[in-house]
């Protein structure tokens, strides 16, 4: 029972980040536009997070900034992906070599170092409800659960109800289904494009934010590893829906919290390489449509063209 | 520990004493012998990190520190070069070695097969290698540690200190470089304290602190109250983890008392910084020689540190009772698994 | 005749212009960078170029960085010539130099001419095995492949670093201390070294691997443009509809345009196994290749002799950040440098819409509509 | 009467098209207008400049009297106009109710953040009911048949209010009764006071529905007239520009064996329910066998199975005695079959190859286009020469891209490639669907010629006129069946009408 709780609390802290930058890929994605780019947006947010904490010792600012920097990434991709039509995965590939160089860049000209900045004095990787940890049994569910992990389901909450249950949300649907007939019908196509991508940029921005102020204070080159294309896989995974998104990105926390714990569980015979490629090849399982098939918003990945048909 | 005149380690004995002696323990605070004295050298020293680049918070990070010293020193001029993949190692060495670098070096055992035709290729271009022996060329200093040594006696600390029993190990990826640190640390817990749980986890990765952290949180639910890492920058998350829950962390490499001072219980010291120095001092004082250093207890190049001053006087004294013991061969540290199994702990 | 050579140059011209203006505004926004942190743009533009071109020995070295780069970009380009987004060469390439290695023990005992080939057909079976998974996926089944290949490249990465640990290790095979890296390739099976043949490249470790790469662009130029099946896989890519209803198969050429994509990505692996490192050893993350060979491609139009240019000049860039680094100056310029190429290029459709802006501008007519 | 629309001297210049040229247009309020032209003389244009979704390029329109300014839709809308297109606009997973209110959509709760479905969907009750327009508004659109949904088209329109209504083309995907409900659903709005315009290039529609026809040809309005001064006869030479002989010049035939023998054939649509219920029927060589029949009955299944695009999951057909229903389409191919397809741009051509490439689509394997794999360019280009040549492509040579060619050479180009195979077997689809006069009597001409070359013919179109001119012997369709094949000498439109719309006739 302990071990299991344990077990859960792991798996919910290595979702946090997945969650957050899946929910932006379903806005991006919901709404037509393809988003390799949440990696990069994500060390971006990493980034800016501790930087402005650095200055201000202001961490909820620093999430801020994290936020404001993901948007700003998100842009380039927006710009050049929405308006100028250029390849989406292209502009993606490219935003996430821009951020690791540019992120790499600053860390040496603000902390005169490589590799890693110095902890925050002040971050946000403890629980707010300290409360919750006396529940009996369960208590421990909520130990070392940082303020990103309830803001995390939060979000869920909030991107299902803005996706299904507001004419936002219908709108962002009808572009990505059918741009044309959205046009048709007055709704401004570039606008929602815009701003979800935005939104996914704000997402993966947070996302960062919870890795770096969250989980352990400080910004290290290197430390999304990979994390926003897990998010992608996720979104996919997820088909698509906030809260499926949500289950897949546990799944995958789940997956490396088993890694982790393999030894303290007692299956640690498997080889660890193994235990690491199982969310990747459950992925690909369930991508092929063994258990199901996932079907994409129809007009995601294509630049749409006003008064073209 | 008290700086000890070290003894020359290897079997081809270098003629070179290291010239890590005297400011073993805190080479920045102790001013160089005559820094004035010395000309300006004209000296320029190439270092190639590996791929995990500088600000590793491990050997990489330490042996710039050493160049840096160097710099100070000998008025030598530093350069560095990063390897982005395995594949930069061998076109790095050339590049140095093609602008008659006095000296490269190649921080990590990677660079083995690199440096070996690389030896071949400029047989009068001075080569060092960190944490690898075996190459013997004349051009080939090369700068190895007894981690398996240091971290037996933090292993000790950590043995006689837990009051759960259970110990946490963070290895960065496995292999038999950081088996050596594990292993090491695994027999000195045994020594004092047969009955502790270790419990070992690799992160597979030298740069990921939130899994770092999280593996640390984890064992430390799992009961461990005191947990040594070797794993770089993954490092870096298990500290923030002890800090949160207020357990112990052991700093690996350097001291890294300054990341949480009250929750670092101590850091198991490796001198590359020396090693590298000693090298450049050699290559300043024109006796370099080819062949392996050993950094060892016996000459300071491995120690436990404790500048929080968080270990008490007992905890200390045990740990130098065991140092003691290893620097007059009572005892062989084990470094692999191996060796491990076999080891008996001695009785003190 | 003379009308033809006309087009050819008009064309090469046409193809030309853009990428150049890529590259030059991206040196301006680089050397922005560089000012930033406090040092010469020339001087920094300098060192890389002297760094990279200064003297035979060195622009062997660039070469040497350019030969895995013309693996990758025309491995991508074949790819994406078939509407394929190839994002998985990173994990092809592992495969390919791990099984490079793996042939490298089992035949160690045969000659070396005969050796080196069956290494080579090693890497391309390795690199096109993996790429066969998201082909197969995708033609049957419909999946993306841009998100199976993701997935594959981290299963590659494991995958390689257990038979590195396991396997291959020399402690398992040759009994002898375990190491993080498998155990070397046999003396006789590794690429010859160009200055062998031409000393002026002194000790540059340029080896053939890149005339095999020269050539293998070629042979990919020849396969697309002059053969059927590089009709097909064109014709695939342009509109899967109508090759249907040409009797072509769909299902066969995205399968077979991965797979080949994936064998030439492996081809990259085996040949950096056989011509530079002689091993692989245990990695924490991915080589990196896959995301320079997307680069690589696009600067170079997705056709396999404008990539071999490219491919050139990231290897230029590569080689020539190196002396930039001696010189002080961070490495992420050279980083950012080629992401704004690489942006500058996917938003092509800049340059077409200047000239709508401009007449936007002086008529302040209607919108355009672009077919 | 007072002019609600007036669009004064509309000028929509394309690159390379003058879509509309100088173009004059009135609706009264209370009328149905039909606009009537050829395939793109620039009905569409029109009424998009209308709708906000194009802007001219010069000219004035006026909006109850007001000059106006429509940059968008949301301003067309704002305006009452309303607009069904040509191709749907609706989203597919949507359900009805969520398409009516897409854009306009009803909320609640606070700052009204929460869409109000329920309201929603009585509001759409109650228009439905009012018009006589029954749909279910929780119904998903990927489930109503398309009838269905171009009244979800409608109510989208009147939801928000229009006044004035445009429909392109609405009647091509209709059957009969269908288009008869349509008719009178326009009856009922006109006589709530609605304003509608209608496009078609049908004859027939325009006599039943229209009060004003303006005829467009080339981009040109050439006239406006009341429906009750004019006749289907004068109607066909303003739309065409001359006289219109509808009747194609061809000899009696001479049917020989039977070619394409197709037995029992079943299929699914792409939505995974039966589009083809029990096919059989026989084209003989020398014979035009047309398949008529409404849009979405099946035609485009048919044409699929027999070229091997769709698998079939019952029955057989074979070439000449040689069985095919489970072989790749190249061997369909390689035994003598040709096929014009429906959709040239989908099917008929790689857009961004050059002509000459295109020219060997289909015959690229075989010598001497190629010879072990490596392709022949010089034969490749010769052969596409003389292909241009021989059909008359307009076209500056066999190296430009095939995307830059307009749609009636295009067309063009394919049944060249087609007929040049010498096949057995023509299928031609819709071979004169979008393309100007001179092309579609030229492409009839040579099927003509093919079918008296001793070629078997299968034609399969929407329009009864081509159906009527061309077939020796006609197979109407209907619901994935053959319900009748008719002697194509004695038939008559009244006839096929009832077939095509399921009804039985009794001779
Ligand atoms: N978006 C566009 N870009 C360029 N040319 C266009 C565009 N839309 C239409 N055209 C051209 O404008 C002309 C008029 O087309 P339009 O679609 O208005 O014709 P139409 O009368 O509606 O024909 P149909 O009966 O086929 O619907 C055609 O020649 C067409 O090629
Ligand atoms: N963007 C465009 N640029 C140039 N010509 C176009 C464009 N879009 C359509 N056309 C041409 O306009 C004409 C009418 O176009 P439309 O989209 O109505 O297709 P169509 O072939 O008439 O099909 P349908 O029978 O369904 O109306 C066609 O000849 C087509 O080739
Ligand atoms: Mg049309
Ligand atoms: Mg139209």
């Amino acid at each position: 029972m302990v071990v299991f709780i344990a077990l859960l609390a792991s798996a919910l802290r290595l979702a946090t980040p997945l969650i957050f930058s899946a929910l932006g890929g379903v806005f991006t994605e919901r709404s037509g536009i393809t988003n390799i780019a949440l990696e990069g947006m994500m060390i971006m947010g990493a980034f800016f997070a501790i930087l402005v904490t650095e200055f201000t010792n202001m961490p909820w600012l620093g999430v801020l900034a994290a936020m404001v920097a993901g948007i700003l990434t998100s842009m380039i991709l927006a710009v050049l992906s929405i308006h100028l039509k250029g390849n989406q995965v292209v502009v993606g590939t490219a935003i996430n070599l821009f951020a690791t160089s540019i992120t790499a860049f600053l860390l040496e000209l603000v902390w005169k170092r490589s590799g890693q900045t110095d902890s925050v004095e002040r971050a946000l990787t403890t629980n707010p409800f300290h409360f919750l940890e006396n529940i009996p049994l369960i208590g421990k569910l909520f130990s070392g659960m940082t303020p990103f992990v309830y803001l995390a389901f939060v979000a869920v909450a909030v991107s299902y109800y803005v996706l299904y249950k507001t004419p936002f949300g219908l709108r962002i649907r009808a572009v990505g289904e059918h741009p044309r007939a959205a046009d048709t019908v007055g709704i401004n196509v570039y606008k929602i494009r815009y701003i979800c991508v935005g939104i996914s940029g704000m997402m993966a921005g947070i996302s960062g934010a919870s890795m770096s102020l969250g989980t352990i204070s400080l910004f290290r080159e290197g430390m999304t590893s990979g994390k926003g294309f897990i998010a992608l896989a996720a979104m996919i995974f997820g088909k698509w829906h906030p809260v499926g998104a949500m289950f897949a990105s546990l799944f995958f926390g789940f997956c490396e919290a088993l890694q982790i714990q393999a030894s303290t569980l007692g299956f640690d015979f498997v080889p660890s390489e193994f235990l690491q490629m199982l969310p990747y090849v459950a992925t690909i399982i369930v991508l092929s449509g063994f258990i199901g098939r996932a079907v994409a918003p129809k007009a995601v990945g294509t630049a749409y063209e006003k008064g073209h048909r | 520990g008290c700086a000890s005149k070290p003894e020359p380690a290897a079997e081809p004995a270098p003629a070179a004493e290291p010239a890590a002696a005297e400011p073993a323990a805190e080479p920045a605070a102790e001013p160089a012998a005559e820094p004035a004295a010395e000309p300006k050298s004209e000296l320029v020293m190439g270092m190639i990190t590996d791929t995990g680049g500088l600000g590793d918070q491990s050997f990489n990070d330490s042996a710039w520190l050493g160049l840096e010293e160097a710099e100070k020193q000998f008025g030598i001029k530093r350069q560095v070069l990063e390897s982005q993949s395995a594949d930069d190692y061998s076109p790095n060495l050339v590049s140095f070695a093609e602008e008659k670098t006095d000296i490269i070096y190649g921080v990590g055992f990677l660079f083995v097969e690199a440096m070996k035709a690389a030896a071949d290729q400029f047989p009068d271009q001075k080569f060092a290698i960190v944490d690898s022996s075996g190459l013997e060329k004349p051009n080939v200093a090369e700068i190895v540690f007894a981690e398996n040594e240091g971290s037996f006696l933090v292993g000790v600390i950590a043995g006689l200190k837990t009051e759960t029993n259970k110990i946490g190990f963070i290895g960065g990826m496995k292999f038999p470089l950081i088996e050596k640190f594990e292993y090491g640390f695994r027999a000195g817990v045994k020594a004092v304290n047969p009955d502790a749980e270790v419990i070992v986890n690799y992160a597979d990765s030298f740069d990921d602190a939130a899994k770092g952290k999280e593996i640390a949180l984890v064992q430390h639910q799992a009961g461990a109250d005191i947990i040594f890492h070797a794993a770089g920058g993954v490092g870096a998350g298990l500290i923030e983890a002890a800090k949160e829950e207020k357990f112990w962390a052991i700093g690996v490499d350097q001291d890294q008392s300054h990341m949480a001072p009250e929750n670092v219980l101590c850091s198991m010291i490796k001198r590359v910084d020396v090693g590298v120095l000693s090298v450049a001092k050699s290559v300043v004082d024109g006796n370099f020689q080819g062949g392996t250093l050993l950094f060892d207890s016996k000459n300071n190049g491995v120690g436990y540190s404790d500048k929080a001053g968080n270990l008490t006087d007992d905890l200390k004294a045990a740990a130098d009772k065991y140092l003691e013991a290893i620097k007059a061969g009572t005892f062989v540290v084990p470094a692999t698994e191996a060796e491990f199994n076999a080891f008996e702990a001695p009785s003190l | 005749m003379q009308n033809k050579k006309k087009n050819l140059l008009q064309v090469v011209m046409d193809n030309l212009k853009f990428p150049l203006l890529a590259i030059l505004f991206s040196f301006i926004v680089g050397a922005l960078f560089i000012v930033w942190t406090g040092h010469s743009p020339l001087v920094a533009y300098r060192e890389l170029f002297s760094g990279s071109l200064g003297n035979f020995g060195r622009f062997g070295e660039s070469l040497l960085k350019t030969t895995p780069l013309i693996f990758t970009g025309v491995a991508f380009a074949f790819a994406f010539r078939c509407g394929l987004f190839n994002i998985g060469i990173e994990g092809q390439y592992i495969m390919g130099a791990i099984f490079t290695v793996g042939a490298g023990w089992i035949f160690r005992d045969l000659p070396g001419g005969l050796l080196i080939i069956l290494l080579l057909l090693s890497g391309i079976l390795g690199g096109a095995l993996w790429a066969f998974i998201p082909g197969i996926l995708k033609a049957k089944r419909g999946v993306h492949e841009v998100i199976v290949a993701i997935m594959l490249n981290y299963t590659a990465l494991y995958l390689s670093n257990y038979i590195v640990r396991t396997v291959l290790n020399p402690s398992v095979l040759l009994g002898t201390e375990k190491k993080a890296s498998t155990v070397m390739l046999p003396e006789h099976g590794r690429l010859l070294h160009l200055s062998k043949i031409m000393p002026a490249f002194g000790y540059s470790s340029v080896n053939i691997g890149f005339l095999i790469a020269v050539i293998t662009a070629i042979v990919i130029w020849f396969v697309l443009f002059k053969t059927t099946l590089g009709y097909e896989v064109r014709s695939v890519g342009h509109n899967p509809y109508a090759s249907e209803y040409g009797g072509i198969s769909i299902a066969k050429n995205i399968t077979l345009a991965m797979v080949i994509s994936g064998a030439i990505a492996g081809l990259a692996g085996a040949v950096t196994v056989a011509g530079l490192s002689y091993k692989v050893d245990q990695a924490a993350g991915m080589p990196g290749y896959g995301f320079s060979g997307i680069a690589v491609a696009l600067v170079g139009q997705n056709h396999p002799i404008g990539i071999l240019a490219s491919a050139l000049l990231f290897g230029v860039l590569a080689n020539g950040e190196r002396k930039m680094q001696m010189a002080g100056i961070p490495k992420e310029v050279v980083g950012i440098i080629q992401a704004i190429i690489i942006l500058f290029i996917a938003a092509e459709q800049v340059a077409k819409y200047l000239p709508d802006i401009k007449k936007k501008f002086f008529k302040n007519k209607t919108q355009e509509v672009q077919k | 009467m007072a002019k609600v629309v007036e669009m004064k001297n509309i000028t929509k210049i394309f690159p390379g098209v003058v879509a509309n040229d100088n173009v004059n247009f009135e609706l009264e309020k209370g009328e149905i207008h039909v606009l009537l032209g050829e395939n793109g003389a620039g009905k569409t244009t029109l009424m998009n400049i209308l709708y906000g979704l194009y802007e001219q390029t010069s000219g004035e329109i006026f909006v109850n009297g007001q000059l106006v300014n429509i940059k968008d839709p949301n301003i067309a809308i704002k305006l009452g106009i309303g607009m069904v297109h040509q191709h749907f606009m609706l989203v597919e997973p949507f359900t009805v109710t969520e398409n009516i209110i897409l854009g306009a959509e009803t909320s609640k709760g606070p700052h009204n953040i929460q869409l109000d479905m329920e309201t929603a969907s009585k509001k759409v009750k109650e228009i439905s009911e009012l018009y006589g327009l029954a749909v279910d508004p929780n119904a998903k659109i990927e489930n109503i048949t398309v009838g269905m949904q171009q009244r979800v088209e409608i109510l989208k329109t009147l939801y928000r209010g229009a006044e004035i209504l445009i429909l392109d083309e609405p009647t091509a995907v209709l059957t009969p009764q269908e288009i008869e409900e349509l008719g009178m659903i326009l009856k009922k709005l006109v006589g709530q006071g609605k304003s509608i315009i209608l496009i078609t290039h049908k004859l027939k529609e325009v006599m039943a529905m229209s009060d004003r026809v303006t005829v467009v040809r080339r981009g040109k309005v050439i006239e406006t007239l009341k429906k009750e001064n004019t006749n289907i006869d004068e109607l066909a030479e303003l739309m065409v520009g001359r006289k219109v002989n509808l009747k194609v010049d061809k000899a009696d035939h001479k049917a020989g064996k039977t070619v394409l023998e197709v037995h029992g054939i079943e299929a699914m649509n792409n939505r995974g329910s039966k589009a083809l219920k029990e096919i059989s029927f026989g084209v003989k060589s020398g014979e035009i066998f047309a398949i008529a029949g409404v849009d979405g009955n099946g035609q485009t299944e048919l044409v699929e199975v027999l070229t091997g695009l769709r698998k079939s999951v019952k029955g057989t057909f074979s070439i000449n005695g040689k069985e095919l229903q489970k072989v790749s389409s190249k061997k369909i191919i390689d035994s003598g079959m040709a096929h014009i397809p429906e959709d040239r741009h989908k099917r008929g051509l790689v857009l961004e190859h050059s002509l000459a490439e295109n020219g060997c689509l289909g015959n690229h394997k075989d010598k001497p286009f190629s010879k072990n794999g490596i392709l022949n360019y010089d034969y490749i280009h010769e052969y596409s020469q003389n292909l241009i040549e021989e059909y008359d492509v307009r076209t500056p040579s066999e190296n430009v891209a095939a995307k830059s060619l307009s749609g009636g050479n295009q067309q063009k180009f394919i049944v060249a490639r087609e007929l040049n195979r010498h096949p057995e077997l023509i299928i031609a689809a819709q071979p004169t669907r979008g393309v100007d006069v001179g092309a579609i009597e030229f492409i009839h001409k040579k099927l003509v010629e093919q079918r008296d070359m001793g070629r078997a013919v299968l034609l399969v179109s929407l329009e009864l006129d081509e159906v009527l001119a061309l077939a020796d012997r006609i197979g109407v369709i209907y619901d994935g069946q053959i319900v009748g094949i008719v002697d194509g000498a004695t038939a008559n439109e009244k006839e096929l009408g009832i077939m095509m719309a399921g009804g039985k006739v009794n001779k």
